[in-house]
């Protein structure tokens, strides 16, 4: 049977992405990303929002009527860049989420 | 988001903590009867009512999150729904949309559906 | 085709869920759901994450490697609940995240 919801591997390659024409460093970091089901009852560390208690238990009584909730990220991480911009400037960001840190049900 | 709101405000059984308890809705008056209540919300009331026909207060206060077709926007707190299994099927819940209208409430429960029975061997 | 992402009608019954011998009110109410998919490129109103718009361009030039990312809530909203608790007192709560207000691809 399919794993629950959890954290899996994926590596991104930013020159496989033919984004090294812009991006300096880093080539290739470690994204994560989520997978696996999110089955009745939902386990209390896949944090689920209120909402998402409800769909699974109506999705467990009657599957047709809704869909179970979906396994995504919940927390996510920064990391840091260096870019050439469109002045031809070199950058130095900080990217908002792009780390899985951990999965749940939504 | 409409304008702030004024309802009836009663709280039986925390009558201990009643300023801590409508804290987080409103404001409630100097005598404990009334409460502003924050921009769009409504007015509840909760009654419990026995046979032959006693009626006691419970609850009275701010309704200040409402889900779409949650009914509570009329003028007059009208008792739609059967009460609940709990306490019996005693409680009567209404919610309203103007200023002091869960004072008290009316009841108008939908009419059973007429299930008119057919006869299964017509009169030949 | 499958439609994009997007919110979609649940009407959650308290009554038909049993739990109408805790809940006073409501006994019903519209909770919506998010359904569709999350095709490469990401629209702006579904606002994808840094890692959703890498996830999705990675899914779409080897859908092998990683999975689409999913349709789900990215905003909720609060209703009211009048129920009976343990110690049989009345009480008043907001609970958080009950209805959903819109969707995206996370």
């Amino acid at each position: 049977p399919r794993q629950r919801c959890h954290r899996k591997h994926l590596h991104v390659n930013f020159k496989e992405m033919g984004w090294d024409d812009w991006i300096i460093a880093p080539l290739e970091y470690d994204a994560f990303h989520c997978s696996g089901t999110c089955d009745f009852p939902i386990r209390s560390h896949l944090e689920p929002t209120n909402h998402a208690i409800i769909q699974t238990l109506i999705n467990s009584m009657d599957p047709k009527s809704t869909p179970p909730t979906c396994c995504v990220p919940t927390r996510l991480s920064p990391i840091s860049i260096l870019y050439i911009d469109s002045a031809n400037n070199v950058v130095y960001k900080q990217y908002e989420d792009m780390v899985v840190e951990s999965c749940g049900c939504r | 988001q409409g304008e702030e709101r004024e309802c009836a405000f009663t709280d039986q059984q925390q009558q201990g903590e009643v300023k801590r308890v409508a804290e987080g809705e409103g404001r409630v008056s100097p005598e404990n009867t009334t409460i502003r209540c924050a921009k769009g919300s409504h007015c509840f009331g909760l009654w419990e009512k026995s046979p032959p026909g006693e009626v006691r207060l419970v609850k009275q206060g701010c309704w200040s999150h409402l889900a779409e077709h949650n009914g509570c926007r009329e003028d007059r707190c009208v008792v739609t729904h059967l009460p609940p299994l709990i306490q019996n099927g005693t409680y009567h819940f209404c919610c309203c949309g103007s200023d002091m209208c869960n004072v008290n409430f009316t009841e108008d429960f939908p009419t059973p559906s007429p299930t008119t029975a057919q006869p299964i061997y017509p009169a030949t």
